[in-house]
């Protein structure tokens, strides 16, 4: 296997262990929080660092990973007293253990070359080269293993606990009443997200483990509602930004890890620009159409409601329905004409009438616009 | 999603062709890929033409802050001999390099068998400082581990070598006298470099300067006021000459101090800009190790004497 | 004594703690607002982001020039928090994934380019990715010319647009109903933000910016209710911590400036949020325990019974956020209050309903009317 | 057409959607002077969309909203608004004073302060609602009808001659829903019309005089006693088609 096909295989699995616990993160407003735990896993380093007085600890690891959890139970610790907002406890929270990580370095290890770049490998490029090795058999590379294995408990923990998590991120209270406790959820969620950072973290590196963590679920949110379609969609989009991003790097000889998260970013802007009901492009040509079609509907709904009434002759009667309608009087040309072409209504004695056809897509679109909003208004209360 | 899915990789694959680069011939000769563009050289002048060296951090590229690219996977997998600094200059990747060995790739750690001694240990936390390159005659030791390596990997070059690697301890003798002759040029009293962060340790270990640096070594570590007062005080007191930026901090951190001492009615120069972490670019004297080694000693003597 | 020695016998220690003090100023001020609209994070985001600007300006100029250096810093900045506002705006997405996913993509694109940079030939690229990040204990005279000038220019635009940046940071929708585009007021204060976080970027570096544009305000917010005073004490708070910050650095070998004023901001924020009136976890505890011991389940009936009876209905129910058995303001522990209803509900005076709302039962209310306190508690429900 | 003199808002083929989901469909709507006008209909009905898009905060796909015969942006002094109240954040450290005050700023113009004048029309809006007492209290110190009337106040400093409201009744005490109610057929007694959406129908033909039944589409408009009937409200809070045939 060459170190290409390595690089690939580590970086689609990342992308794919990093957007599991990921999509929950966006779900629960917490994004930030990965941003926060790059930074604070410094102090982690540090202090193990000081304590076993070896750089190629691996405890140096388990520190980040400890203080990735610290930096989670505090931020809630100061959210919780409901006089801080979540946003600005991530803020005050992570200074100020990254400036107490800053400071232990420049008092006790100012002749050490320590940081959080040096002791995480955070380079994939480099990745291939970081052997495994079992009884002195090469098996390949080791970032395959340690984030194959982050991956595997990671989609153990959403199938087994899919139902709970699901629940905590629609209604945590629902939750609580159900006997599902929030905070061990919560831990446990924060914990994968803590080992997934660390990990990833000596895979690709800084912060863009954030944008393997954030950028596929919120592309995956963009096309979908349905949260186990979003989990593969988000994993789907995870490994073609990775293979693609590796694919430009290569092409322009730049980093990897960087090219994969502005594939992340690309990816992103496609969907955002092209998605089939949320897109941007769909948004704009959808209202140019809706006008008419919509326009198609009321005057269907019209006609229907005064269909056989007492009124039928006057709001119906081919002279006078644009008074009842209050649109130009060439909109209504127009429409009309369209509608007669579908065969929706027909001209009877000077009076609009509807067809079978017309009557039962009038009832059908009412129907579904129905549902439509009250769907809508079930979205909303969620 | 499928529209997408084409469209995407269609995209990339407009991207990679437009970019794409070719491939390097096999020619031959024997693939050394080294971290610093100091060891870079060193394989350079040792290998001679039996080599191809491939630097992965160009002239000016701060070892600390050191960003692989993707063309760099290729010339570590083609490499027959990696060499590396070691001492945890190249962070965890030094790790790496060294298990390397026996993976049909031989590995040089150019400052292994440096004696306990020699080395700069930082008292509180046990760990070393790698800026060994400014000591020429602990260079010179060091490089015994390279040619080494270079002649096992092909024996049938070892004649070539030996002249190449002769003449390198003679070209870095004579650069140790130069330094040190130089070096008398500056009196005793004002053996004294200042820059901004502590890389110069191993220099004025050999050749008696007191070395004194605004930051620490990690690029993550901060000077406090106390740092720049002291160090302030330090010059006002012993009347240093100059201080000095790097080619690879920001020379902010070496503006302060100046302003700090200009405020005690002293006026200390800038001295110049040293190479610290990088060779200089070519094109420029200081392209060669020899060359920036130079360069440095003349800057700071130039600006001390 | 000592201490005003100190100051005027170093120099450092004036420049440093000065313009850590202005800085602080500045951004508690500006960070107030960002605080308020939940962009605090904001600061670490642009910080990041900042760095594919640093280095399109430097593969267009070949050399390290700060100044087009933060010009660079400062339109990617502005860029990355236009797309933050524009995804937010057009899409379902929540501000933080947004800002997540901003600043990891531009920090992604910015390594794409340094390592395109370290490609060219003769371009002595250095440390491009740590230039313009300044550290505080480097500041330097003209970096505190740079922050009074443009701090001077942000608190007058604050003081100018006052009622503005007032009324969309409450009520945006509000304030567009008035005629008042809540849509540029906000691009306004979002730029102002955006601008003194890349000038901390460039004295202070990015830590102690991303903490002095959140912790003054928060602090601030703990001991006033009013948004001119909580401003002018985020300054006051950003300040004090710049100087005590600095001094404590300069007394102390080896003490970083930058980290040493966050942990002063950091123990203002702590001592905020304990000790404050009115909002301070230490009353809330004492006035909890009053609460307590005033509470009882007589009380408590009468008072659903009194709301019930506001709808003419003594079975109507209600949530427990609106049973207010007496009347200390703020003084609310819903948690005791749910199990002093819990306990009712064991005796079946009270019962909670499908919606989690609580209703009195029949014998709660016969047990109420028969009650010698009732006619005398008058509830005032304006409370 | 009618002639604009006689209705004071006129919403003529509006259409609102968000996404694909149509939430109002082809409104058309008068309103006359003076009138207490209740905008009913079941949830996701589109009444606070209605409201919003009247007052030009969310854009709708087609239709046109006049104010006394022209556009909102010429009238927009005229109007006053206020929003639901759980649409803002309670914890905003200010005053009942200075929310009140928020109301002239309209009037004041960009930049300009508020003067004394502006906070005497303040305090006594609060007195209306009979808030004065809370006039220096955080906002946050509230109870939820508190918070109302603080609201109700802020409208009524605007001094307009037509009124938007969003669910002024949702979540208040029955002493605030009196007193709101009594203010607002005060403002009709002055000639000043009123638009409330609401949700209690029990209470509709007790508190308004005109009402409008919504149900995405428009049901019914008219005074109470004509039109809020039991059929027009089947109609409204069916959720079928078959209402077409009514």
């Amino acid at each position: 296997m060459t170190a290409q096909i390595e690089i690939l295989i580590i970086g689609v699995i990342v992308a794919v262990a990093c957007t599991i616990p990921g999509v929950f993160l966006v779900l629960r407003k917490m994004a930030m929080m990965t941003d926060a735990i790059t930074h604070t896993i410094l102090l982690g380093i540090i202090g193990v660092f000081l304590l076993v007085h070896d750089l190629n600890s691996p405890l140096l690891i388990v520190g980040a990973a400890l203080v990735g959890l610290l930096t989670v139970y505090l931020v809630e610790l100061v959210t919780k007293t409901k006089l801080v907002s979540e946003d600005s406890a991530i803020g005050i929270v992570f200074p100020l253990l990254f400036s107490i990580a800053i400071i232990l370095i420049s008092r006790y290890a100012g002749k050490v070359h320590i940081d959080t770049d040096s002791v995480l490998l955070g380079e994939i490029a480099f990745a291939p080269f970081n052997r495994m090795k079992i009884f002195g058999v090469d098996i390949g590379a080791k970032a395959m293993y340690s984030m194959g294995v982050i991956l595997i408990i990671n989609l153990a923990l959403v199938i087994i606990f899919f139902k709970e998590l699901k629940l905590s991120v629609f209604d945590s209270k629902l939750a609580a009443v159900l006997g599902f406790s929030p905070i061990l959820i919560e831990y446990g969620l924060m914990a994968s997200v803590s080992v997934t950072v660390v990990g990833a973290f000596e895979a690709v590196g800084s912060i863009l483990v954030i944008a393997f963590m954030i950028g596929p679920p919120i592309t995956a949110y963009m096309l979908t509602d349905n949260l186990k379609l979003m989990i593969g969609l988000s994993a789907g989009i995870g490994a073609i930004n990775a293979i693609l991003g590796f694919f430009i790097a290569n092409a322009y000889d730049v980093s990897i890890a960087g090219s994969m998260a502005l594939m992340t970013g690309i990816s992103f802007i496609i969907v955002f620009i092209f998605a089939p009901r949320r897109g941007l492009f769909t948004v704009i040509r959808r209202r140019k159409n809706q006008k008419i079609d919509f326009a198609k509907k009321s005057m269907l709904f019209h006609i229907m409601n005064h269909e056989n009434t007492d009124r039928e002759n006057i709001e119906n009667a081919v002279d006078n329905i644009y008074k009842h309608l209050n649109w130009s009087e060439e909109f209504i040309n127009r429409i009309i004409k369209n509608l007669i072409q579908e065969k929706r209504i027909v001209v009877l004695d000077n009076i609009y009438k509807l067809t079978d056809e017309g009557r039962e897509y009038t009832i059908r679109s009412y129907e579904e616009i129905v549902e439509s909003f009250s769907e809508e208004s079930q979205k909303m209360a969620r | 999603m499928k529209k997408l899915a084409v469209l995407l990789i269609s995209l990339v694959l407009v991207i990679s062709f437009v970019g794409c680069t070719e491939k390097k011939e096999d020619n031959g000769k024997i693939k050394v890929v080294a971290t610093t563009t100091m060891l870079a050289d060193m394989v350079r002048v040792i290998g001679g033409d039996h080599v191809e060296v491939d630097g992965l951090m160009g002239p000016g590229i701060d070892p600390h802050l050191y960003k692989a690219s993707a063309g760099d996977v290729s010339a570590m997998q083609d490499a027959d001999i990696v060499v590396f600094n070691g001492l945890h200059l190249e962070g965890k990747m030094g790790e790496i390099f060294e298990n390397l060995e026996g993976n049909d790739k031989s590995v040089v750690v150019i400052t292994k068998g440096i004696e306990e001694k020699d080395l700069i240990t930082d008292e509180s936390s046990e760990g070393h400082d790698p800026h060994i390159w400014f000591d020429v005659l602990q260079w010179k030791k060091s490089s015994i581990n390279l040619y080494n390596e270079l002649i096992e990997f092909a024996p049938e070059h070892k004649d070539d070598f030996k002249k190449n690697y002769d003449n390198y301890m003679d070209e870095l003798d004579e650069l140790d006298s130069y330094v040190k002759a130089q070096v008398e040029k500056v009196n005793e009293d004002s053996r004294i470099l200042i820059t901004a962060h502590d890389a110069f340790a191993y220099f004025g270990k050999a050749y008696g300067f007191e070395v004194r640096g605004l930051q620490g070594i990690s690029t993550s570590s901060e000077a406090g006021t106390s740092d720049v007062k002291s160090l302030a005080d330090y010059i006002v007191e012993h009347k240093i000459k100059a201080i000095f930026i790097e080619s690879s901090v920001p020379a902010k951190n070496i503006e302060a101090l100046k302003e700090a001492v200009l405020a005690q009615g002293f006026n200390v120069e800038i001295g110049g800009e040293l190479y610290s972490d990088s060779l200089g670019t070519k094109g420029t004297d200081a392209e060669t190790y020899l060359g920036t080694v130079r360069a440095n000693i003349d800057t700071i003597v130039n600006a001390l004497k | 004594m000592n201490l005003i020695e100190l100051f005027i016998n170093d120099y450092t220690l004036r420049i440093v703690a000065l313009g850590s003090a202005l800085l602080g100023m500045v951004s508690g001020v500006v960070g107030s607002f960002a605080v308020l609209k939940k962009q605090g994070l904001l600061g670490d985001a642009v910080s990041h982001a900042a760095l594919p600007g640093i280095a399109i300006m430097f593969i267009l100029l070949q050399t390290k020039s700060t100044e087009m250096f933060m010009l660079g810093a400062l339109i990617a900045g502005l860029l990355a928090t236009g797309l933050i506002v524009a995804i937010e705006k057009n899409t379902h997405i929540k501000t933080d994934s947004a800002m997540a996913l901003v600043l990891s993509v531009f920090f992604g694109f910015g390594l794409v380019l340094l390592t395109y940079i370290q490609k060219i030939p003769n371009a002595n690229q250095a440390g491009l990715d740590k230039f313009i990040f300044g550290q505080a204990s480097t500041l330097l005279r003209k970096d505190i010319y740079t922050i009074m000038i443009i701090g001077a220019v942000l608190l007058f635009v604050i003081v100018l647009f006052w009622k503005e940046f007032k009324l969309v940071t409450f009520d945006s929708d509000y304030a567009d109903s008035l005629g008042i585009s809540s849509k540029k007021v906000s691009l306004l204060i979002s730029s102002m933000i955006v601008i003194s976080i890349i000038i901390g970027l460039q004295t202070v570096g990015v830590i102690l910016m991303s903490a002095m544009l959140v912790a003054p305000g928060v602090a601030a917010r703990q001991w006033t209710d009013k948004l001119s005073v909580m401003v002018v004490l985020a300054g006051i708070f950003g300040a004090i911590s710049g100087v005590v910050g600095t001094v404590i650095s300069s007394s102390i070998q080896k003490m970083p400036t930058g980290p040493s004023i966050v942990i002063i901001i950091s123990l203002i924020v702590i001592g905020s949020i304990i000790f404050s009136p009115n909002r301070g976890l230490l009353l809330r505890a004492i006035r909890e325990r009053n609460y307590r011991k005033n509470i009882n389940e007589d009380n408590v009936l009468i008072n659903l019974y009194e709301l019930a009876m506001n709808h003419k209905d003594p079975f109507h129910s209600h949530q427990i956020g609106a049973i207010k058995p007496i009347k200390t303001a703020g003084g609310k522990n819903t948690k005791y209050l749910e199990n002093v209803l819990l306990k009712l509900q064991e005796k079946g005076f009270v019962k909670r309903d499908y919606f989690d709302e609580w209703a009195m039962t029949q014998e709660g209310i016969v047990y109420v009317e028969k009650h010698p306190m009732r006619k005398e508690m008058q509830y005032d429900s304006t409370n | 057409m009618t002639k604009s003199n006689n209705y004071v808002v006129e919403v003529e083929d509006m259409t609102v959607a968000y996404n694909v989901k149509p939430v109002l469909w082809d409104i058309d709507l008068k309103v006359p002077k003076g009138v207490l006008m209740a905008i009913v209909g079941p949830n996701g009905a589109g009444k606070s969309t209605m409201l919003k898009a009247m007052l030009d905060l969310i854009k709708p796909i087609s239709g046109s909203v006049l104010f006394n015969g022209q556009s909102y942006y010429k009238q927009r002094k005229r109007i006053g608004f206020v929003p639901q109240r759980g649409s803002v954040d309670w914890d905003f450290p200010t005053t009942v004073l200075d929310v009140v005050l928020m109301g002239r700023y309209g009037h004041v113009g960009w930049i300009k302060r508020t003067t004394a004048k502006d906070k005497s029309y303040a305090m006594d809006a609060l007195k209306k609602v009979s808030m004065e007492d809370f006039a220096k209290r955080q906002i946050s110190q509230l109870s939820g009808g508190q918070q109302q009337r603080v609201f109700i106040a802020r409208a009524l400093v605007q001094d307009a001659d037509i009124y938007f409201m969003d669910e002024p009744f949702q979540g208040v005490d029955a002493k605030t829903e009196r007193a709101v109610i009594e203010i607002l057929k005060e403002l009709r007694t002055l000639g000043k019309t009123v638009l409330v959406v609401h949700h209690d129908l029990q209470t509709v033909k007790e508190y308004f005089d005109y009402v409008t039944l919504l149900n995405t589409q428009l049901i019914a408009s008219g005074p109470v006693e004509e039109v809020f009937t039991e059929e027009n409200l089947r109609k409204a809070y069916r959720s079928t088609g078959k209402i077409l045939k009514g």
